[in-house]
């Protein structure tokens, strides 16, 4: 087994895959290594998969929309597998007032980044989709964000790093990480030790442990995530869907099924068995929320939920680039629950930025080291 | 359990067999074809099958077709059912209506058996 | 077609429900009230519950008991109801389902 | 939340068993079913067990059903049925949707007993409406009162495959194949027996090419396959059917337990992924207990005896019995556990080739291969004994953990002795008054009472018989041989239904002498 690269990253997961499929596409020898017997088991799969530029900070829009610009609209032909992209626009809805304040300001920050996204009256939203209730009043519309399928754009991206010669290690988690004669070298998992000249860490909430072996802290703390889909139904819509008030969002799939994500307001305090598994209390929370503003799909059966354990950080934006401390070291975790949609950007500009040291996208807002006290 | 697994292990080249358009998962649709290639585009685990082709992620949740791909992607591999990881279980075990979810019955005041 | 024991050697006459009216894709059938729909439509001759979305291919009754969800058809306007386990009322509308609907592939 | 000492998932042989024992020992508890009935597959079961007398051996399924259900009620255990159990989640909490909500339960402690689900195999075809569980069929002709199909071709030889296809033929379906891929019949010699001399044929080392139909199974064609299970070219047959039924084995339905976080193994033996557990059913989770298919495949007899054991294991673990009653009672259960797993199909003995009986008899061969014993090798066992008048002739040739004949011949005429799995004999001396109550009594319907010379060149053969229409006396027909072909011009002289017989008349046929040890089933012509 082959155990020395020019890059070796830490995590299989949609950012992993990615930065090896861009690294493999510009000659990198890379080896990935998978804690999990899967690839693509953490946030990748278990996420809601928006592909949206709204409703995000302004430190991560360029990235993002850099992406949906230049990588999205030829994902699925380029990885040979249906990534089920949509771009047919983002609402983000409303129901009081507060919330049209609260949307108001988000799209505002949005606009005056560069980004097409606008408020809408309650009438407005619903010649959009007219299968939204009376209750909502107002939305925030962006017409250039979709979703696509996080499941197959994963493994997409893993099959064809795969083709491209990438070594990918399953079943293989990192134990730490060694810096030989002042660059980083070693990966250390229990049962071998592979060396690489670069090393990226993409390990989702493992990172931060991963990263303490060698000195690096990124302050993240863990919050349990739930989504459900329900049975196919005939097609009703196209767009993504989110709330003010964070309550539910998702969107109709390519097959018929609706796949929405929610919260409890208790994610932060669940706990586990070992694997994430969904707590008594959400989904029927979400179903309340999904309801109110979709009294139409009451009657549509649920048929799975499941869980994911997000990686929070202090300030809700990822941590990306490179640790100049230590030559050779990257670092790309703490996405927050909105790390699918913007990942084949990471992934393209990390791998030029390891290979060139130069990105197109200015990664300076996403500094490992930016954490401050608040005084 | 984790077991180190190299992906780019040799298991050989995939060939077309002649019941390659059998459906396999019937909510689905997926073929016995579909799921030997997937094993050779590298999706070794059922979980990865099960997201990359959606096999029993249909309305039954792969009552039917759990045990059939098993051994499909196992003969793939050229190992032992028993060595693929199980089907993960997810609730609800049977399709349950939103409405229906979302109605919690309220709590009874009367708790169990303590009260007797 | 297929029909109903009237009577069984060992189970003897079974007790049966209150005869009633329902509909399979607009005609009037009958059957017992509280049998499932799915031993209605046996008993009616009805071997074809749905057609499938991708192939178009014929579905019918396959486990009985509510699991392998083959045999859900569109009953008073809402699709995939596991006709093996929902019990038969007066006046159900009980119709073919294509892929997720009751409207034919190429009404779609 | 609500709260019950003990919540059990499934109301099947092994839930309400489980249930019994729980409450009897004090347990508040509570036994959850997604079916609008409960017995879980019992209901189903209209044949006699198999066993001995404390584990209800020639009851029939649906009656232990109905005697489990009354049990439970007296014991104060209470059974909700149309409860939906849709998740066990982290501490014990079991979520059931009931009617239009659901509702929170926190146990403390659980047994689930949601048993198993039928394995399919694919061909061409097996899409098709008409293709059908072996379970399906039976939930339909013996729940619903619905024929499952006209024309059945039955794929399985095990004892689902077996019981089915009999089963089929009582209310009516005409069973034209019987096949397996397996070179040997998989299930009770017996169970083949009763079968095959209905005339039903039995295809080996077969399976099935292809389903035909556009809309629905019109047909089914049929091939050999040697060793490696390919199909030998030119070996194809065809039959016209409407129905196909897949019995080919079943699997724990054990997701609740993996959804929970139990420890988890693939176990051949056990018939897929079940729970690691020990002997009575504790998991990897303390407090949760496993009992009945669920844990390992085997029978709804064991399955009862399971749930008792997971029941007495809870009641220790929650205080309301100490270890040394558990420990007595368990001891005495296992006992009869271990009687269950005895003879040629014990679990231990899965897979294995067995080739001689406990006394040291060769095995049928053509009875493993045809589904009867053929004329040649019958005289070799110790129920088939010659004499003058009427006596039984036990066709029971393979070691099984049956014995109600011997308790059903007042006159001592046969014994199994001590081993519960013996083969049966004949007591040499004995005296037989035709009472019948050993042809009733035998679940394996394997005991005939035959007079071989009434002197005026006819005998008589008194058969099992659970058929309509019931012949009436004088009814001329075709007395047909284990094979189910006719062997001789028949006629009914007596027809026996007695309530002690259990719903099994006895039919009585005189025949040509020369067919006393050849006839053994009747059709009227």
């Amino acid at each position: 087994m082959k155990t020395n690269a020019e890059v070796v990253i830490v995590g299989g997961g949609i950012i992993g895959c990615a930065t090896a499929y861009y690294l493999a596409g510009m000659g990198a020898e890379v080896i990935v290594l998978e804690g999990s017997d899967h690839i693509g088991n953490g946030g990748s799969s278990r996420n809601g998969g928006g592909v949206r530029q709204s409703g995000r900070d302004v430190r991560e829009l360029p990235l993002v929309m850099y992406g949906i610009r230049n990588l999205w609209p030829n994902l699925s032909e380029e990885l040979e597998v249906d990534c089920e992209y949509h771009q047919d626009g983002n609402l983000r809805l409303g129901k009081t007032e507060k919330h049209r304040e609260i949307l108001t300001k988000l799209a505002d920050s949005a606009r005056g980044a560069g980004l097409d996204v606008r408020m809408i009256d309650g009438d407005e939203v619903r010649a959009i989709n007219p299968y939204l209730s009376r209750e909502v009043i107002c939305a925030s519309w962006c017409p250039t964000d979709g979703h696509a399928n996080p499941l197959t754009t994963t493994l997409g991206f893993y099959k064809m790093a795969r083709k491209r010669g990438v070594t990918f290690v399953t079943g293989e988690p990192v134990k730490e990480l060694r810096v030989i004669r002042g660059k980083i070298r070693q990966v250390i998992t229990l049962h071998n030790i592979y060396e690489g000249e670069n090393v990226l860490v993409a390990a989702g909430l493992d990172s931060r442990e991963i990263l303490t072996s060698v000195g690096i802290d990124i302050p993240m703390t863990n919050s349990l995530l739930e989504c459900l889909v329900t049975e196919a139904q005939p097609h009703m819509f196209d767009q993504m869907l989110g709330t003010a008030e964070a309550d539910f969002y998702g969107h109709q799939t390519k097959h018929g099924s609706f796949v929405f994500g929610g919260s409890s307001g208790l994610e932060r305090y669940n706990k586990d068995n070992g694997t994430p598994v969904t707590s008594s209390k959400t989904a029927p929370c979400i179903c309340r929320g999904i309801i109110k503003y979709f009294p139409d799909l009451a009657k549509v059966k649920i048929v799975r939920t499941w869980a994911g354990w997000m990686d929070a950080s202090s300030d809700g934006v990822p941590a990306l680039g490179a640790v100049e401390e230590i030559p050779g070291l990257y670092v790309a975790c703490a996405f927050n629950g909105h790390g699918f949609g913007i990942a084949p950007a990471v992934g393209e500009q990390l791998a030029k930025l390891i290979l060139t040291g130069r990105t197109d996208v200015d990664l300076s807002a996403l500094h490992y080291d930016r954490y401050k006290a608040k005084i | 359990m984790n077991s180190v697994n190299d992906r780019s292990r040799d298991i050989g080249p995939f060939v077309p067999g002649p019941d390659d358009d059998m459906i396999i998962c019937r909510c689905e649709e997926i073929t016995k074809g579909e799921i030997r290639q997937a094993v050779h585009d590298g999706m070794w685990t059922l979980t990865e099958i099960r997201r990359y082709l959606r096999t029993g992620m249909g309305l039954c949740q792969g009552q039917t077709c759990g045990r059939l791909v098993k051994g499909i992607v196992a003969r793939e591999l050229g190992i032992s059912p028993a060595e693929l990881e199980p089907a993960a279980s997810r609730v609800p075990m049977r399709p349950i209506e939103m409405e229906i979810f979302a109605n919690e019955a309220p709590e009874e005041k009367e708790v169990g058996y303590y009260e007797d | 077609m297929s029909e109903r024991i009237k009577e069984h050697p060992i189970l003897g006459v079974q007790e049966k429900g209150r005869l009633v009216r329902f509909t399979y894709d607009g005609k009037e059938v009958e059957g017992y009230e509280g049998e499932p729909i799915a031993a209605a439509l046996k008993a009616a001759g009805v071997m074809v519950h749905r057609y499938t979305q991708k192939e178009h291919s014929p579905r019918g009754i396959f486990c009985a008991i509510g699991r392998c969800t083959d045999c859900v058809m569109v009953v008073d306007g809402v699709p995939n109801v596991r006709t093996c386990i929902t019990p038969l009322a007066e006046g159900m509308k009980v119709c073919t389902q294509y892929g997720v609907s009751e409207k034919p592939f190429e009404e779609q | 939340m609500k709260r019950y000492d003990l919540i059990i998932v499934g109301a099947g042989p092994s839930g309400l068993s489980a249930g019994i024992e729980a409450a009897k020992k004090g347990l508040r508890t509570v036994v959850f079913d997604e079916n609008e009935k409960p017995g879980g597959q019992l209901f189903k079961q209209i044949h006699k067990f198999f066993g001995s007398k404390e584990h209800r051996a020639k009851v029939r399924g649906y009656v232990i059903g109905q005697q489990l259900l009354e049990e439970a009620d007296r014991a104060g255990v209470e059974v909700v049925l149309n409860a939906t159990v849709i998740g066990l989640y982290q501490d014990k909490e079991v979520v059931v949707k009931r009617g239009d909500r659901i509702e929170h339960y926190k146990g403390n402690a659980v047994i689930i007993a949601t048993g198993a689900a039928e394995n399919m195999v694919t061909f061409p075809g097996w899409t098709l409406p008409g293709v059908i569980g072996a379970g399906a069929a039976q939930t339909m002709m013996n729940l619903h009162g619905v024929l499952p199909g006209k024309r059945v071709l039955m794929l399985g030889s095990g004892n689902v495959g077996l019981v089915v296809s009999f089963q089929l033929e009582q209310c009516g379906c005409e069973v034209v194949a019987l096949v397996d891929a397996a070179p040997r019949v998989g299930g009770y010699g017996v169970h083949a027996a009763k079968v095959a001399r209905t005339g039903v044929p039995f295809y080996l080392s077969h399976t099935i090419v292809e389903a035909e139909g556009t809309d629905c199974v019109t047909g089914v064609t049929i091939a050999e396959v040697d060793s490696t299970f390919h199909f030998i070219p030119g070996t194809e047959k065809h039959f016209d059917v409407d129905t196909i039924c897949l019995a080919v084995g079943l699997s724990p339905m054990s997701q609740l337990l993996k959804m929970a976080g139990c420890r988890m193994v693939d176990d051949a033996k056990k018939g897929g992924q079940v729970p690691v557990c020990d002997p009575y059913g504790r998991t990897s989770l303390p407090g949760v207990y496993v009992a009945g298919d669920v844990a390992g495949i085997e029978e709804a007899s064991s399955a009862m005896i399971e749930g008792r054991m997971a029941g007495i294991a809870a009641a220790e673990y929650l205080g309301y019995i100490g270890k040394d009653e558990m420990e007595s009672e368990l001891a005495s259960l296992d006992k009869a556990l271990d009687g269950l797993r005895q003879g040629m199909f014990a679990p231990q003995n899965r897979g294995k080739q067995i080739t001689e009986t406990e006394e040291g008899i060769e095995v049928s061969q053509n009875l493993l291969l045809h589904g009867y014993v053929a004329d040649d090798e019958l005289e070799r066992y110790p129920g088939v004994t010659h004499k003058s008048g009427v006596h039984p002739v036990i066709e029971c040739t393979q070691n099984i953990p049956c014995n109600p004949c011997q308790d059903a011949c007042k006159k001592g005429c046969i014994s199994i002795g001590a081993k519960i799995t013996s083969l049966p004999i004949v007591v040499e001396g004995s005296e037989c008054i035709n009472c019948g109550m050993c042809v009733a009594s035998c679940s394996g319907q394997a005991i005939f009472l035959v007079d071989e010379d009434c002197g005026d060149g006819t005998a008589t053969v008194t058969l099992p018989y659970e058929f309509l229409p019931l012949p009436e006396v004088g009814t001329k027909g075709k007395g047909l041989g284990r094979d189910g072909k006719a062997v001789c011009d028949a006629e009914v002289v007596s027809v026996k239904s007695m309530k002690a017989f259990d719903k099994t008349n006895l039919l009585t046929i005189r025949i040509p002498k020369e067919y006393a040890m050849k006839a053994r089933f009747f059709k009227a012509v």
